[in-house]
């Protein structure tokens, strides 16, 4: 319902792989005291119970078929009614979903998948032909699937019998597991002409059931009796409304009539977290908030300017002003702390004006006029952001002029289309997926115009690279490289937040995908009386 | 003064005839109401074409592809020009098919009837029950306002009743939660604290004694009747504050300007009492205006109360309208929009109806 | 020079200082607020102690120091952005209502002294206008065209013309009938001297109070319409996005978001003390006993 | 004719006693007296006239008998005695009870006091079965009786019409049924006839006459109209400004009036000027057609013929379609058929295809003054504004020319700055008149220009008129209804009846020899200054239906 909600907040999501990133980092700032103490021993989850969950997300146009699914309520909607190949566990691992072993080959350019005796809602096994049919729905040119993109590298799939599935690719990704485990390439039954009955539950392999569903409004989930994994679905059923309006979200919490909530409104957190029986969660995610310039447009096109304008920022500032201090610093590549390869070593850019006034003077202007779009849809306090961005860089000789462009069509007409705009990514689930995306010179969205033959040829290589640290090495350059003359500007890194009454319980560690457990929390988390 | 049946000669001169007015009236409105509908649905349909985007990209989102995007048109139709597409959503709808949601696949069509129709309900129910509270409320207050007039209850109900109006509906629903949330704890929040000890103890055990209504609408086709009418307390609460102030004044307005009447002071002079004289002479003669307030209000509360709608959560069609022109699914704004129309035409049509029957110099010609 | 000429008409001033010597004291109370107001908006730079977007504090800092009423989820001083406030809203709220009555009521009285296919042709249009709910109205019209200030103000407007355009037409109606306007129809009048002269100063009554009534309505709108998204922009302060902002916080029993609220239901209880006194004294209506 | 009217009353208490009554009326921010200490007393079963002009406080005296303060008065002193109780003292409750059983009220406008949303018959019963006195189906009957009494045509039937199903002649019949309905000791008449027709009057008169009589009921009959006053009451009280200036029986008041003001009260009947000479036409009328909406058609084959300088009076009751001449000549309502020539030249049907001089030369005068000023116009704006729209004055000459009008009709400069609700109705009047001078018309169109103003007013118009006429040799189109006007001004007359136009010659030929019935009937109608006028013309009328029927 808000303006600022913008529909690629989960969209472009990430998924999270092992824990390579520290538990003590990664959680939140703000448990509420004692959550953790009684977490540690909490590995008997209790069975059974009803849990409501207030969502933020969801509208009247959802659908179930997999291809659509943007925002955080059908994100959940996938991870608890759908089957993946592959899953991120809640401690942050890779883990066999439908698929019980894989192994690549040939540069990670072949992959293959053997399937475990998993059975759909309806008890019909899953096989080999089902997962194919299930990935190509995402692939070819008709496809309507948002995730075309995502399996654009796979160029062939076939069956070895029953339970083998080889996935044949372009180049080689060593990512290829953690691709699968995206949220639109749910595997469901396919019928005899490869097609699937989406809106069938019987289809559905996922441990829970979508026992009812009205769009925008309610779902409500009812557990898999036939669910392969039994540590997985402690809750006897969840019902999840939808709320958008964050007061009427908060309301409800604090009254009781829902268990949880995603996105509490950040200015009230620490109210909030005082109100008795309410426990509040935050954790770093995978976003980042900031502004993109076009490296090949005057006065942008002048690597000075660009690195003046990424020392014109006062981060700790903008971090207050954007989220009340519920996030991070950025350091102006879009590989956050929570990804696998992020290099710690790279010196943070701090709010230095003599220093961008260096910068200036040394692309031989004392003082410069630039136009910068803003417009709430980027992210809720981008105008404000922007508003504290010129006033920091007025000392420094530079002129911000903020355009507040109309909320609904900035993505179609601001984005990609100005040359120095507001901006968000929710990122991607790997660095080469983020940084081939979006960095890549001649790629559909790369809105900085970034283009280096070093960083072309270190994503080539990174790729196929089997060996973890020479990938670390090289990502590594990579981050530099945009950090040193990339045409992004990421000041903050938000985090992602809940909220839940203290009936709502779950396991020490949890998935550090976007928030609530990386949207798993219905089948993973239990309810405590 | 109402009941003379068992008079002989009851059918006075002019009952047959009466009713030919009222059903040309009647035609002619429902013939007007028609071509403003048609037009309301050019103006929609140009609007939405107007607007940034389309279905496919709102629903793809921006990390869709275009390519993607292109499929996706093509799969939605859009590939025909807007005139033929407008043409025949508008030759279904001429035989009341609305046609079915963009978002439906192949396979799994969403008809716009079955996404709208209980949610109508919802609305229509909402709008019942607010209205059921709020008519009879204001035409009440309004006759008593009018009928003290000056005196405090009048000052007292006309200061509230402004506040009430112009406080935002959505901040109206946020302190009524916030009264159920703090019910136990008034006097230890800061608004408690702020007023004198005595005056927020005392708002604090008056609140102690409210049930605890719940602040969600959420409701699905399993809840009893019980319990939705349990959970839209709050609701239409919140609505019968905002639209009562509107009735309320327009009663005590017309009322007042009627009261000035020759008649009612000769009805002083016949000896009857004020009550009567109220109740019996000056209302029958301000039904018109009074029916054409309520109507307004009565619409509003079918097609203006997304905000309510949200902040309780409750599916009406108010929210379902905002979604679908957020999303672009142009069939479901279209027939909202319709439904909308129809019902503010209808609306206004009953009022009409209502100020030619209870004006005898309208029903019954010399 | 004859005396008709020295003895010039009283000036509206001077009658408005001699009504007030009678007003009784909601009046007082109604025009005292409503140039308070009025100060505040004209002078609010050089009243305000920050500027509207200074972020000049910590957020949610308590009453009183620096920060009289304290700072906002940004930092900002909320009296600064109360006062600013006042500049924003009210003067949003002037031009869309003036922008409103001059369309709609020149288009009513007209459609009332002309009638026939004209006033079939505006009667339709508005129509069509009032059968599409004003919300959903304003968010497509907003949504295609951007929510800035001037968009805003035209839509608003837009949708209470064709109120107004109603209210016009119905008082004209009653006024077109009356023998001074044959009268000066068959003195041969111009059309703009029928509207301006003859009907307009007699139709004054319900279109100020009409006029004070659309003119607090446009807060709610506003608020309404920031609610959905797409009211004013930040970090322009208005009272409406301002109750909106902080709505969340009532919850807590935290009376700031009471503020801005408060400053609209001062103003129109104002607007309307001082609307109900100029009635009483046109219509010489004896409201009271 | 009534032998009980000479008759001295029963001793005793009278039935009313109104001591030294003083009451105020709120008005520009002040309270002013409105009646100033009045004596009034009343015997069972007497009529009393109270008579005057408005603004005497007539009507505020009728009410104060009932106990009762209009809104915006208060009672200030003095005492009210009916039957014995203290009118001013009893508690509110009381007198409710009182009001409708014991004292009755018949008002001036029965169209208005009536409630268009009940039946006639529902709103005649409701005071007695509210207050208990008979039930629903007695009270009925009752009140069918009395319609039938009042001569009520159908009386059985039309108590289920409502209100504005009858025609203004039966309301005001029903309306006395509803005063009578539950036999009241007192009823106050407050001008009851005066918006009647002539020949409706007669009738209407007649038969409250008679119900008063026949049940010996009490009255106050108030009346601004002395000749209708001496055909109700046993005796008559003057009121001005609030002070009854003389009392006494009905023959003896009209036979030696002790004041110069009562007096005056029907000076109007004895004006009447010297025919003048006759002259060229000035406008004349040929077969003229006309209506209204393209279907509703108000005058048929009208053709008359107006001199130049001299006065033609268009006479009939309401409905004759004389207003409808009157829109027809100054342009209003378009000519269906026929023709009109002006000064020698075709006029145009509709203004719109007049030019600016021929409207300037063609002005008109209405019936209501109220309605023909603006409200938000000062006097000199209405009055300049014909000066600088036709004569393109300006300035100074504009302002000095406004003087002069306003001279012109015997009021000052002091005006000037007044709106018209600041003026009294005569003086609304003589604006009126300022301005359709102000444009130097040649003819000058009068509808029912006195009809809504006091006697003296009248006579005053009136005789401004002609003196303005004298001066400026201006034409006049009179149009009215009352033939003491037609008297008093016209040099020619034409009598209308139903669109058609029945009778038409010089004032001589047609008032004192009346070719037509109609006419006949209608000069028969006007009452006289004689208590015996009603009775005679009742015989009269009854003995030439009888004749007519045999």
């Amino acid at each position: 319902m808000h303006a600022s909600d913008n529909k690629d907040a989960g969209i472009i999501g990430s998924i999270n792989r092992r824990g390579l990133i520290k538990t003590a980092g990664a959680f939140g700032l703000a448990l509420a005291a004692g959550s953790f103490s009684l977490a540690g021993k909490a590995k008997a989850a209790v069975k059974g119970g009803n849990m409501k969950v207030g969502c933020s997300f969801g509208q009247t146009t959802d659908s179930v078929e997999p291809g659509t699914y943007a925002h955080g309520f059908s994100i959940m909607l996938s991870y608890t009614c759908h089957a993946k190949l592959t899953v991120v566990g809640s401690d942050n691992k890779l883990q066999g979903d439908i698929a019980e072993s894989w192994e690549g080959s040939d540069q990670a350019r072949k992959w293959v998948f053997k399937l475990r005796s998993a059975q759909f809602h309806d008890g019909s096994a899953v096989t080999a032909k089902d997962v194919i049919a299930s990935i190509n729905h995402h692939r070819g040119d008709k496809t309507t699937s948002n995730s075309k993109s995502v399996v654009a590298n796979v160029k062939n799939i076939t069956a070895d019998g029953d339970k083998t599935v080889v996935f044949d690719l372009e180049t080689g990704d060593a990512d290829f597991p953690y691709i699968l485990t995206d949220y639109q390439l749910a595997i469901c039954k396919a019928k005899d002409d490869g097609t699937i009955d989406w809106q069938n539950d019987g289809s559905r392999a996922g441990p829970y059931q979508l026992a009812e569903f009205e769009p925008g409004v309610r779902a409500l989930f009812k557990k898999a009796d036939n669910y392969w994994n039994p540590d997985v679905g402690h809750l006897a059923s969840a019902e999840v409304l939808i709320i958008t309006d964050a007061t009427a979200r908060q309301n409800a919490l604090l009254t009781g009539d829902v268990d949880i909530i995603d996105r509490p409104e950040i200015r009230t957190l620490a109210m909030l977290q005082g109100a008795p029986g309410v426990k509040v969660e935050e954790m770093a995610g995978f976003r980042f908030h900031g502004f993109t310039m076009f490296c090949d447009t005057p006065p942008f096109d002048n690597n000075d300017v660009r690195m003046a304008l990424k020392y014109g920022i006062d981060r700790e500032a903008a971090l207050n002003v954007a989220l009340a201090g519920h996030g991070k610093i950025g350091n102006d590549h879009p590989i956050t702390p929570a990804y696998r390869f992020y290099d710690p070593e790279i010196p943070q850019i701090t709010y230095d004006p003599d220093r961008a006034a260096h910068h200036l003077k040394k692309a031989g202007l004392t003082s410069l006029n630039v136009d910068l779009s803003a417009s709430s849809a980027a992210y809720a306090s981008a105008v404000d952001c922007s508003l504290l961005y010129q006033s920091n860089l007025k000392p420094i000789g530079i002129n911000l002029n903020i355009i507040n462009e109309p909320a609904d069509s900035y993505w179609s007409n601001v984005w990609l289309k100005k040359p120095f705009i507001a901006t968000d990514w929710g990122g991607r689930p790997t660095e080469d997926l983020m940084f081939s995306v979006a960095f890549k010179s001649g790629a559909a969205w790369n809105d900085t115009h970034f283009n280096n033959p070093r960083f072309e040829s270190l994503l080539l290589s990174a790729r196929a690279e089997l060996d973890e640290a020479k990938r670390r090495e090289m990502y590594g350059e990579m981050q530099r490289i945009v950090h040193d003359e990339g045409g992004l500007i990421a000041p903050i890194l938000p985090n992602n937040i809940w909220a839940y009454r203290s009936r709502v319980k779950h396991a020490e560690s949890i998935s550090k995908a976007w928030e609530l457990d990386g949207w798993q929390f219905i089948s993973r988390w239990w309810i405590e009386d | 003064m109402t009941d003379v049946a068992e008079v002989p000669g009851r059918t006075g001169p002019g009952r047959q005839r009466a009713i030919v007015p009222l059903l040309g009236t009647v035609l002619q409105r429902l013939g007007l109401g028609l071509v403003t509908l048609f037009m309301v649905s050019i103006v929609i349909y140009l609007s939405i074409e107007a607007l940034p985007g389309d279905f496919a990209q709102s629903i793809l989102g921006r990390s869709a592809s275009p390519e993607t995007v292109e499929a996706y048109r093509q799969m939605l139709g859009f590939d025909r020009p807007p005139i033929e597409r407008y043409l025949s959503w508008m030759a279904g709808a001429v035989h009341g098919d609305f046609g079915s949601s963009l978002t439906s696949r192949p396979g799994a069509v969403r008809a716009v009837s079955a996404i709208i129709g209980p949610r109508l309900y919802n609305t229509f129910f909402l709008a019942a029950m607010t209205a059921i509270i709020a008519v009879p409320l204001a035409i009440l207050l309004g006759a008593l306002t009018a009928l003290y007039r000056g005196s405090f209850f009048d000052r007292a109900v006309n200061g509230l009743t402004l506040m009430t109006i112009s406080v935002p509906e959505f901040f109206i629903a946020y302190i009524l939660c916030y009264l159920v949330i703090s019910k136990d704890m008034f006097a230890m929040t800061q608004l408690g604290q702020l007023l004198p000890s005595w005056l927020s103890s005392g708002i604090g055990s008056v609140l102690s004694l409210m049930p605890k209504l719940p602040t969600l609408a959420a409701i699905n086709e399993s809840t009893t009747i019980g319990e939705r009418i349990w959970k839209l307390l709050l609701p239409s609460l919140t609505l019968t504050l905002v639209i009562i102030a509107h009735m309320m004044r327009m009663t005590r307005a017309v009322l007042i300007n009627v009261l000035a009447s020759p008649y009612i002071e000769m009805g002083r002079l016949k000896g009857l009492s004020s009550a009567w004289i109220v109740f019996k002479h000056a209302l029958p003669n301000a039904w018109a205006p009074i029916a054409t307030v309520v109507a307004f209000n009565l619409a509003y509360l079918i097609v203006g109360v997304v905000v309510v709608e949200v902040v309780f959560v409750y599916p009406g069609i108010g929210q379902l309208m905002v979604d679908a022109v957020r999303s672009r699914d142009m069939p479901v704004v279209q027939a909202c929009a319709l439904i909308f129309a129809a019902t503010y035409i209808v609306l206004n049509l009953v009022a009409d109806v209502i100020a030619i029957v209870t004006n005898p110099r309208l029903m019954y010609s010399r | 020079m004859t005396p008709a000429v020295t003895r010039r008409r009283r000036s509206w001033f001077s009658r408005l200082l001699k009504e007030m010597r009678h007003a009784r004291f909601t009046a007082w109370f109604g025009v005292l607020v409503i140039l308070a107001y009025a100060i505040l908006a004209l002078f609010a730079p050089q009243i305000a102690p920050y500027n509207e977007a200074t972020v000049a504090g910590q957020p949610y800092m308590a009453w009183g120091g620096h920060f009289l009423l304290g700072t906002d989820q940004l930092g900002r001083d909320v009296l600064s952005r109360l006062i600013y406030g006042a500049r924003n809203t009210v003067g949003i709220a002037v031009i869309t209502t003036c922008l409103a009555f001059l369309l709609g009521g020149t288009l009513g009285i007209v459609a009332a002294l002309y009638g026939g296919w004209l006033d079939q042709l505006c009667s339709r249009i508005v129509d069509v206008f009032m059968s599409i709910p004003s919300v959903i109205f304003a968010l497509l019209f907003l949504s295609a065209f951007g929510s800035s200030i001037p968009n805003l103000i035209v839509t608003l407007a837009a949708l209470d013309a064709t109120r107004v355009f109603r209210l016009a037409r119905a008082a004209a109606g009653n006024v077109v009938v009356m023998d001074f306007i044959q009268i000066a129809r068959v003195r041969g009048e111009s059309a703009v001297w029928l509207i301006r002269r003859e009907i307009l100063p007699n139709i004054m009554a319900p279109l100020i109070v009409e006029f004070g009534l659309r003119f607090c309505f446009v807060f709610l709108s506003i608020a309404a319409l920031s609610f959905l998204g797409v009211g004013i922009q930040p970090p322009t302060a208005d009272w409406g996005s301002m109750v909106r902002e902080n709505a969340a916080l009532i919850s807590y029993g935290n009376i700031t978001p009471l503020l801005p609220a408060a400053a609209i239901a001062l103003l129109t209880i104002a607007i309307n003390f001082v609307i109900d006194w100029y009635l009483y004294r046109t219509s010489g209506l004896r409201d009271e006993r | 004719m009534n032998a009980s009217k000479s008759e001295p009353r029963q001793k005793g208490a009278p039935l009313l006693q109104i001591a030294g009554l003083k009451v105020d009326g709120f008005s520009d921010d002040r309270w002013h007296p409105i009646v100033k200490g009045v004596d009034l007393r009343l015997e069972r079963g007497e009529i009393l006239g109270l008579i005057g002009e408005s603004g005497a406080g007539k009507s505020t005296l009728g009410l104060v008998a009932m106990g009762y303060a209009k809104p915006g008065c208060r009672i200030t002193g003095g005492s009210v005695t009916f039957d014995g109780k203290d009118m001013l003292s009893l508690p509110e409750e009381e007198l409710r009870l009182m009001r409708g059983s014991r004292i009755a009220y018949v008002a001036q406008s029965a169209a208005a006091s009536f409630n268009p949303s009940h039946r006639l018959l529902d709103q005649t019963i409701e005071t007695a079965v509210r207050h208990g006195l008979l039930g629903r189906r007695l009270a009925a009957a009752r009140a069918v009786e009395m319609f039938g009494k009042l001569r009520l045509p159908r009386a059985a039937e039309i108590g289920f019409r409502f209100p504005h199903q009858v025609s203004g002649g039966q309301l005001q019949r029903a309306m006395t049924a509803m005063a009578m309905e539950c036999r009241p000791d007192l009823i106050i008449f407050d001008e009851p006839t005066t918006a009647l027709d002539v020949t409706t009057q007669v009738e209407v008169l007649a038969s409250m006459r008679e119900v008063v009589r026949e049940f010996n009921t009490a009255a106050i009959y108030i009346s601004h109209d002395l000749a209708v006053v001496a055909q109700m009451a046993d005796r008559i009280m003057v009121l001005r400004h609030g002070i009854a200036v003389e009392e006494a029986p009905t023959r003896k008041m009209l036979a030696e009036p002790e004041t110069e003001y009562t007096r005056s009260l029907w000076s109007v009947r004895a004006m009447s000027q010297a025919e003048r000479p006759e002259t060229d036409t000035h406008l004349s009328i040929e077969g003229l057609s006309s209506g209204y909406a393209k279907s509703v058609k108000v005058l048929d084959d009208v053709s008359l013929k107006v001199q130049r300088g001299r006065t033609l009076a268009i006479v009939g009751e309401s409905g004759s379609g004389k207003s409808t001449l009157a829109q027809v000549i100054s342009g209003m309502v378009p000519v269906w058929s026929g023709k009109m020539v002006f000064e020698g030249q075709v006029l145009p049907s509709g203004f719109r295809g007049r030019s600016r001089d021929l409207l300037r030369k063609i002005q008109m005068i209405y019936q209501s003054p109220d309605t023909a000023l603006n409200p938000r116009h000062t006097v000199e704006e209405i009055i300049g504004r014909p000066l600088e729209f036709y004569l393109g004055l300006r300035g100074e000459e504009r302002d000095r020319r406004v003087v002069e009008l306003l001279d012109m009709i015997e009021m000052g400069s002091q005006f000037l700055d007044r709106l018209p609700g600041e003026l009294s109705g005569g003086q609304k009047q003589r604006v009126c008149i300022a301005r359709a001078l102000a444009a130097k018309p040649s003819l000058v169109i009068c509808d029912e220009v006195t009809s809504a103003l006091d006697q003296l007013v009248q006579t005053e118009i009136l005789k401004l008129l002609d003196t303005l006429q004298q001066e400026l040799g201006i034409t006049y189109v009179f149009i009215t209804h009352d033939i003491a006007t037609v008297r008093a001004i016209a040099d020619q007359v034409v009598v209308m009846n139903g669109g058609k136009l029945v009778e038409q010659g010089s004032r001589a030929q047609v008032l004192e020899t009346p070719q037509q019935d109609y006419t006949n009937l209608l000069l028969s109608s006007v009452p006289e200054m004689d208590p015996d006028w009603l009775t005679r013309l009742l015989a009269e009328r009854r003995g030439g239906a009888i004749a007519a029927a045999n």
